[in-house]
């Protein structure tokens, strides 16, 4: 039991990791949206795990995850639209060219 | 209340100084300087009344079986510390007060009267500056008056201050000149710290005595000097003792020497002979007659206490002694007549506070110490037989000074044509302080001298020595103004005798000066109120004339005709008589502590920490701030990943450490 | 509201109404703000002149309470805060000090310019705050007004100073805001142990009375407050706002702020960090001994040095406050009398020096002594009253500055342990450190030669001037002579302290 | 379901009653009357904050996730005071007109966030704390990328917005823990469960909360943001986001710390409060000091100003929970006012750097006064507000008793001397310095004017009178059970 739910939990956390990582290392600001992405759906794992494993009785992991997933569709409908924004304005998506406001 | 009116005798000056300090400006020179002489001629004449009273009316409750009591005549509180220890301001009168009453008046006034001829140019316009001078004079009288009729320490204290600041004044009356603003500060700084010790002195005989009133400290039940008060004043301090002296040792040790600071004793002397930058009139009021023997007479009123404590008297003793032979042997060499005239003072003085200081111990006292206390009779009468003709010395000097317009006696030389009058008086002066019968000094300092015999030969003869010393020194002056050559006119208008102004109080002077001598002082002025019997003692009385005369006679063979004699001997003592001009190279002593050692070695540091070490340190607070801050600024740099990042290590760290604290 | 009905509060509310008559003469010209200012002013010493009588009658009565005219409207009931008033005979003297000096400093600085109307708004709200501190007896309302009376500082140093003023003006109100840091801690700290049984009180008397803060927390709380009060009292080495300061200072400015506000720091350090916590203070007073005794010989010999007229007076201030805070850890009543004493004189004398410092500065355009010279000849009014001033701070009879420091220096001959003998005496020798460079200005700037000769033409005070100056002469002239009308209003305000010492402090009697 | 559990939130009605009026003003009204949208807005949500004074029925709603409790119904009145102020000051730069085609979306989209806010400050359930933390931060991006033109507005958009999921999904990670540790997502069900708890997911679960609401409050180090999007946004977002999103997000985060891990207190999040505090006050002052923009420069200083509302959390008592509601308003008003004169100034001149405004007394001399008092108000300087508030929140803090708060205070003090030093730099630039090149007098629009005037008002009276704080007091007591777990 105890295992297979932790055959769920270290996947979501390593996929976290990845989120993360991404956001930090890559360039490009779309790559760094997709690791936002990784990171949240992780979250959605945790939660639906912990719902189906820990607490079958009742159903908040899952309806938090709908939730969530929402929540993080808005996210990326927004943030793409700034990232277009930026576009216009620099012509690249490149997230270290941002740095006009500083110190 | 008898005597009450005793009051005016204060209040007049005070209102005078005043009234012409405030109004003056307003006002005719002349008219001020009438107003002057005026309001201390009252007042003069009022404290003659007082004295006189005193010594010799009746039924003003100051005889009681025989002994001459000191009279309260008023004290209200003025400066409460605690409910016993409280600060008074009154009038007391003693026989040393009435008779610095008169000795004060006289002086003040024949100086106001004199000041109205010396301090006008020759067509007798009076100088710049005159409501001013009046207005200090009136004031320097006040502060002596309330000094001497002082009924308790701190009030000797407060108007120590007084006269110190109006002799500030004083002598810095030609505010122009830096000479005379030097003098002032330095005569000022000088009385200050003197006074500083005086305060101490006072900080702790009150503290264990627990009073400052005269009345419970040296006067007895029948209102005179009593040795059993003086000894259960000083029994109150239980024994106490400081670094193994007791502390009222410590305190009156510390008291002498305020007196000393005010009274020039060696080594506080230095002031003074600069102080000869004022006007002459008033170093004969202040530097000559009154203020100088402030110190004696704070001794003599305290007398019973030193008595006791012999420790301290024997410091007076030769401190005095000492001065009294360095003044002398300075005033031998001086060319400025004033500063010979004021090294005389300055070893008179210490004549005083010599022969009290042997008077404890002459005889054997007969109650505690017993004694007849002959040399504080003769000491406060040579105080007011020297007050007499020293004024008349000085203003003889003032008198010459204003008709050649130079203090430097090459410059007068052979005057004695020209100013008969002057020389005459200058000569009863000379006489007088010299020491021959019949002429005032020659009575107090015979006293003087044979109290110094009864405390020791050696005592005695050193005081003779230095009596002879004065003749010569004195006559040396006089015979170097009046004659030694004949006097070129060299200024558009011959010196002659001066107008009646400053004719006047010579004569009077010169008249005191002959007759003061026979004043019934052993009745009158002895420490314990009783009649004191003394009869000359011929043997001292001879000898010290005969030395006196052997003085005036070097003298004559020396100065009176033009001839080389002196410059040999200086020739012969060069360095000797180098060193005494340059007054043992005191001033220098002195100049070297202040300037290199307090205000090169202490003043400058002490300011350059603060600006640097302790202004500094905040300063740099300041700095460190700001400089952190532009240290940390990379934290914002501008990239999100960075932000991110610092964001994520932010969490963890706070998970982590907290983990590691809770958890394990 | 009954508390209308108190006169103190009208010490508060007269420059208040002055504030806004200022604010309502925006446009009408220099004259209408004169005579706000002026109406105000007078106003308030006659209200103080009132206070002194009531206090006297009060007294004469029999009234024998620790405070008069108590009254108290509780104002954040959360935190029991309340407007309580209250003075005893400390706070009258210091009350009409405060009144002579701001009537002074209007007409000190009659000329002033540019925006003299701004300026008047800040000295008045300054002076709302050094009245409301001296009339309230409840922490935190002390603590406001307090703040109150500092912040102004800063802007009249910066915008009608002179020289280096923003240096200086930032950095007296940082250093002054820094004390108050420390001391709103302290504050904050007596307030939570005020009371042994949980109904806490900021009101100073029950605190006192109460008398309940732990030994531990006094020792933490003592030198939070001390120092917080001791920073304004200008105490080693906390002093160094003070030359700068006074340097950029307008003239009036420099005069409420040495005259009055630099009495808060001593008032505050003995009404609340002594009285509250007398365990602390008699532990940890050797230490605030030492500082304070230095302070008094080392601005003495600072001052010996410096050749900025301000400079000279900044550091004989330090000199005179640290005489102060070193009387009132004396812990006896004639001491801490002579404090009040001293502060009252130095108050006014130092008033009445930086008044002709900036009458002289407004002519000569030059503070440097090496520049002046014979001033006696061509201002002679100022150069008296200068001499006057100068013989009150080196302790001439007569002036004020003896008998406040006689009495100090009696008073702390009164303990009998050696330590505070050994301070006293050092303390002492100031006297003559004091005259030397008193006289060493009076000799360089009024006697001697003119050394400028563009001097000669300067003129003499103003009307405007010599009423200012003469105040204050008269005043220390009032003190000089009849010390003990004074010593009588204060001496009996400081039994409850001395009472709440005994059990620590073995106060030696006479 | 029973619809009358719709009556115990009459705020959140009354609001989307106003976003939606005002969404078919936008929608379906003439263009020509398109440039009073912004008045109608503002005269309606005047309307609004006047009745959502009323005071409403307090109770649970939808099973516990909503509470409506006294505290939450004044925490929303403060919130609208401040958006009010906001409102009336950005009146007439949403008119100006490389704005004013979209001026519609701004106020929706300012509606809607605050919204958001209340619902975080009612929320009782993690589910619907999360919608509102996201509806309230959300929108901010858009509204930060508002002045198109600008390429710092896009930037500024573009760092929140990646800054802001990044931290959310953060957040979420933690709630995650907490929810696998206890099995629910309500508050009381979450506490009662994790009494005694003192395992290392909890403490991770902690952290994780307080970094993502750290993020909002911006405390060191979640605050790197803050400064950029400050200093890009427009200055009406600027000033919104400043007080406002700040407010709510120091009140839910209270509630969460004190209802959620209240038992946790003493061995786990305090110590993590304590440093963040430190952290925060003193780096936020030490980058403020540097700052010449004065957009950035009022970043930084209300970066140190959450350190200081922190302490009212860190107080755990309902002294500290007062004092902090107190010093919200007291903050909303004081920088409200400095924003005020920020937008007004850069709407005529375009500046906004301090060197601009020296000699701005000379010229403007109610402007100047303004700033003068609002800097003066959060230096904490009686006899303003900011003194009471800072005070009493010290006195909030210091009633928890413990030696190490009192040290935490006295560093709180130490920095006030910071913080006062860079307030006085901008009435230094004002009134000491001269300039010849100062700003010409600038008329500025009555609704601006009422907006500066009131806030003055409040910089002035909120202070003097104490019965706010008194209320506030009540308030607090009236729901102290949230601390019964401390």
């Amino acid at each position: 039991m105890n295992l297979t739910l932790l055959m769920y939990l270290i996947p979501s956390l390593f996929m976290f990791g990845c989120g993360v990582y991404g956001f930090i290392t890559r360039k490009n600001m779309i790559a760094i949206m997709i690791s936002l992405e990784l990171m949240l759906n992780s979250v959605d794992i945790n939660f639906v795990v912990f719902n189906r494993y820990l607490f079958p009785g009742q159903l908040d992991g899952m309806f938090f995850t709908l939730f969530a997933i929402a929540i993080a569709a808005a996210e990326t409908a927004l943030a793409l639209a700034i990232v277009i924004n930026i576009f216009r304005a620099t012509k690249n998506v490149d997230i270290q060219q941002i740095l006009k406001l500083k110190f | 209340m008898p005597l009450s009116y005793t009051i005016a005798v204060i209040a007049i000056p005070l209102f005078m100084f005043l009234f012409l300090g405030l109004a003056g400006v307003k006002m005719s020179r002349k008219l001020t300087g009438v107003l002057g002489v005026l309001g201390m001629a009252v007042t003069t004449v009022i404290a003659y009344g007082v004295a006189l009273t005193y010594f010799f009316g009746t039924g003003q409750g100051q005889i009681a079986d025989g002994v001459r009591q000191a009279v309260t005549v008023f004290n209200p509180d003025w400066l409460s510390f605690t409910d016993t220890l409280v600060v008074r301001m009154g009038i007391l009168l003693d026989p040393i007060a009435a008779m610095m009453l008169i000795v004060v008046c006289t002086v003040s006034f024949m100086v106001h009267l004199y000041s109205l001829g010396y301090m006008s140019d020759h067509d007798g316009n009076p100088e710049e500056g005159f409501q001013r001078y009046y207005a200090f004079l009136a004031l320097f009288t006040f502060s002596m008056l309330g000094l001497v009729v002082a009924t308790n320490l701190f009030q000797i204290f407060v108007f120590f201050e007084m006269v110190g600041v109006s002799s500030y004044l004083l002598i810095g009356f030609y505010y122009s000149s830096p000479a005379a603003n030097h003098a002032s500060k330095k005569a000022f700084i000088v009385t200050r710290l003197a006074d500083l010790f005086f305060l101490l002195g006072i900080m702790i005989l009150s503290y264990y005595t627990g009073t400052f009133d005269f009345n419970q400290l040296v006067f007895g039940s029948n209102g005179a000097n009593d040795m059993a008060v003086a000894q259960s004043a000083i029994a109150s301090a239980g024994g106490a003792t400081f670094l193994g002296c007791s502390v009222t040792a410590w305190a009156l040790t510390f008291i002498f020497i305020g007196g000393a600071g005010k009274s020039a004793m060696y080594p506080l002397h230095i002031w003074l002979p600069d102080a000869m930058e004022g006007p002459t009139p008033v170093s004969a009021l202040i530097h000559a007659a009154t203020m100088v023997v402030a110190g004696v007479f704070l001794v003599a009123r305290l007398f019973p206490l030193y008595v006791i404590e012999q420790g301290a008297m024997e410091i007076i003793c030769v401190v005095g002694a000492f001065t009294a032979f360095y003044a002398a042997a300075i005033a031998c060499v001086q060319s400025d007549i004033k500063r010979a005239l004021a090294f005389s003072t300055i070893s008179q003085i210490a004549f005083m506070m010599t022969s009290l200081a042997v008077s404890s111990a002459d005889g054997a006292l007969i109650e505690i110490h017993g004694g007849t206390g002959l040399g504080y009779m003769a000491s406060m009468f040579h105080l007011f037989t020297h007050a007499m003709f020293k004024a008349l010395l000085f203003l003889c000097a003032g008198a010459i000074i204003h008709a050649v317009h130079s203090n430097e006696n090459d410059k007068m030389h052979g005057l004695h044509k020209f100013m008969p009058i002057t020389s005459i008086a200058f000569l009863i002066g000379c006489l007088a302080i010299a020491g021959i019968p019949p002429f005032a000094g020659f009575w107090s300092k015979d006293e003087i001298l044979v109290a110094a015999y009864h405390k020791g030969f050696f005592w005695g003869l050193w005081m003779s020595m230095v009596a002879g010393m004065t003749a010569f020194y004195m006559f040396r002056i006089y015979f170097l103004i009046f004659f030694w050559k004949k006097h070129e006119v060299h200024t558009h208008h011959a010196p002659k005798d001066q107008p009646w102004t400053m004719t006047l109080p010579l004569i009077i002077l010169a008249a005191v000066s002959v007759v003061a001598g026979f004043v019934p002082a052993h009745d009158l002025v002895t420490w314990n109120g009783h009649h004191l019997h003394t009869q000359l003692d011929w043997t001292v009385a001879g000898s010290s004339v005969a030395i006196a005369l052997v003085g005036i006679l070097l003298a004559y063979k020396l100065y009176f005709k033009e001839n080389d004699l002196p410059e040999r001997m200086k020739n012969a003592a060069s360095g000797l008589w180098t060193a005494a001009y340059h007054r043992f190279y005191m001033d220098e002593l002195y100049q070297f502590i202040t300037h290199k050692v307090i205000f090169q070695g202490i003043c400058v540091p002490i300011a350059w920490f603060d600006r640097h070490i302790i202004d500094g340190f905040f300063n740099m607070l300041a700095n460190a701030t700001g400089s952190a801050s532009f240290a940390i600024r990379r934290l914002q740099s501008g990239s999100v990943q960075s932000y991110v990042y610092i964001y994520l290590v932010g969490a963890l760290a706070l998970a982590a450490v907290t983990m590691v604290c809770v958890l394990i | 509201m009954e508390i209308f009905s108190n006169p103190l509060i009208y010490f508060v509310i007269i420059p208040m109404l002055t504030l806004l008559g200022l604010a309502f003469c925006n446009n009408r010209g220099i004259r209408a703000i004169r005579t706000v200012a002026v109406v105000g002013a007078v106003a308030l010493v006659a209200l103080a002149v009132y206070l002194v009588c009531l206090f006297l009658q009060a007294r004469g009565a029999g009234d024998t309470s620790e405070m008069i005219l108590q009254s108290k409207v509780t104002w954040y009931a959360p935190f029991n805060i309340e407007l309580a008033l209250g003075v005893d005979g400390v706070s009258v003297v210091m009350i009409l000090l405060s009144a002579f000096i701001v009537f002074a400093g209007v007409f000190a600085s009659w000329k002033m310019d540019p925006l003299p109307r701004q300026f008047f708004l800040w000295f008045f709200l300054l002076s709302t705050g050094v009245f409301g501190f001296f009339i309230s007896i409840d922490l935190f309302t002390m603590f406001m007004f307090y703040e109150v009376a500092l912040i102004p500082m800063y802007l009249l140093i910066g915008v009608w100073g002179s020289g280096n003023k923003n240096y200086s003006a930032m950095k007296l109100t940082l250093m002054l805001m820094g004390g108050s840091a420390f001391l709103m801690l302290g504050l904050i700290g007596i307030y939570f142990h005020s009371s042994a049984d949980g109904n806490l009180t900021m009101n100073i008397l029950d605190i006192a009375h109460n008398d309940a803060i732990p030994h531990q927390w006094q020792m933490y709380l003592f030198p939070l407050t001390f120092v917080g009060f001791g920073v304004l009292g200008a105490m080693f080495p906390f002093h160094t706002w003070s030359p700068d300061g006074h340097a950029s200072a307008p003239t009036a400015v420099s005069m409420l702020h040495a005259g009055v506000l630099m009495k808060l720091g001593g008032y505050g350090c003995f009404r609340i960090a002594i009285y509250l916590m007398p365990y602390a203070a008699s532990e940890l007073a050797w230490i605030f001994l030492t500082l304070t005794g230095i302070s008094i010989v080392y601005g003495a010999f600072s001052a010996c040095v410096q050749t900025d007229l301000k400079y000279i007076n900044a550091y004989s201030s330090v000199s005179h406050c640290g005489m102060v805070l070193f009387a009132i850890l004396m812990f006896n009543t004639t001491a801490m009398t002579g404090a009040v004493l001293q502060m009252l004189s130095h108050g006014l004398m130092t008033a009445l020096f930086f008044a002709l410092i900036g009458m002289i500065y407004g002519r000569t355009h030059t503070r440097d002594i090496r520049d002046m010279g014979g001033m006696m000849h061509i201002m002679p009014y100022l150069g008296v009253g200068y001499v006057l001033a100068g013989l009150a701070s080196l302790g001439l009879p007569g002036l004020s500055g003896f008998a406040a420091e006689m009495t100090i220096f009696f008073g702390s001959f009164e303990n009998a342990d050696l330590f505070r003998r050994v301070l006293t005496i050092i303390g002492a020798s100031s006297i003559v450190i004091t005259a030397v460079y008193i006289l060493r200005v009076v000799a360089k700037l009024l006697f001697g030669e003119v050394q400028d000769e563009h001097h000669r033409t300067l003129t003499d005070a103003s009307w405007e001037e010599r009423l200012s100056t003469a105040t204050l002469i008269v005043s220390v002239a009032i003190i000089g002579c009849f010390p003990n009308f004074f010593v009588n209003i204060i001496s009996d305000s400081f039994l409850p302290v001395v009472n709440a010492l005994k059990d620590y402090f073995p106060v030696a009697g006479l | 379901m029973d619809y009358s559990q719709f009556l115990l939130m009459p705020q959140e009605l009354g609001l989307l009653l106003v976003f939606l009026l005002v969404f078919i003003y936008d929608t379906f009204m003439p263009q020509r009357s398109q440039d009073k949208l912004p008045l109608f807005t503002t005269i309606l949500f005047a309307l609004f904050t006047i009745y959502s004074f009323v005071p409403c029925q307090m109770g649970h709603a939808f099973g516990g996730m909503f509470e409506a409790n006294p505290a939450t119904w004044v925490m929303k009145n403060i919130l609208n005071l401040g958006v009010l102020l906001v409102l009336l000051q950005s009146i007439k730069w949403s008119n100006s007109d490389h704005v004013a085609v979209r001026r519609g979306e701004f106020f929706e989209l300012l509606l809607l966030t605050l919204l958001g806010m209340y619902l975080m400050i009612s929320s009782r359930h993690f589910l619907l704390f999360v919608i509102g933390l996201e509806t309230a931060s959300l929108p901010i991006a858009a509204l930060a990328a508002f002045e198109k033109k600008y390429y710092e507005s896009r930037e500024a958009a573009a760092k929140y917005i990646f800054t802001a999921v990044f931290s959310s999904a953060i957040f979420m990670l933690g709630i995650s823990f907490v929810y696998g540790m206890s099995g629910s997502l309500y508050f009381t069900d979450i506490a009662t469960s994790i009494i005694g708890h003192k395992s290392a997911l909890l403490i991770a679960a902690v952290a994780f909360v307080i970094a993502g609401v750290g993020f909002k409050l911006s405390l060191v180090p979640f605050h790197l943001w803050t400064a950029d999007v400050y200093q890009g946004a427009p200055t009406a977002v600027t000033s919104y986001l400043s007080v406002i999103s700040k407010g709510a997000a120091a009140f839910s985060f209270l509630v969460i710390l004190v209802q959620v891990f209240g038992s946790a207190y003493a061995d786990v999040w305090e110590w993590m409060l304590y440093a963040l505090i430190v952290l925060t006050i003193t780096l936020g002052n030490l980058f403020a000091v540097r700052q010449r923009n004065l957009k950035r420069f009022l970043a930084f200083s209300s970066i140190s100003q959450a350190g200081y509302i922190m302490l009212g959390i860190i107080a755990v008592n309902t002294t500290g929970m007062a004092s902090m509601m107190y010093y919200i308003l007291v903050y909303i008003f004081s920088n409200l006012a400095a924003f005020g004169v920020i937008g007004v100034i850069e709407r005529a001149t375009g500046k906004v750097s301090m060197d601009d405004y020296n000699g701005l007394f000379r010229t403007n001399p109610w402007l100047a006064f303004t700033m003068m008092l609002a800097m003066f108000s959060l230096g904490g300087i009686p006899p303003f507000a900011g003194f009471f508030s800072k005070f009493f929140i010290f006195v909030g803090a210091c009633q928890q008793g413990s030696v190490a708060i009192y040290v935490l205070v006295l560093i709180a003090l130490v920095n006030t001397i910071i913080s006062l030093y860079y307030y006085l730099l901008v009435v230094k630039a004002m009134f000491l310095r001269q300039d010849d090149c100062a700003i010409p007098y600038i008329d500025s629009h009555w609704t601006e004017e009422l907006g500066l005037t009131v806030s003055v008002f409040g910089i002035i009276l909120l202070g003097v009178a104490s019965g706010v704080y008194a209320q506030f007091d009540a308030i607090s007591e009236s729901v102290k059970n949230i601390f019964a777990l401390i």
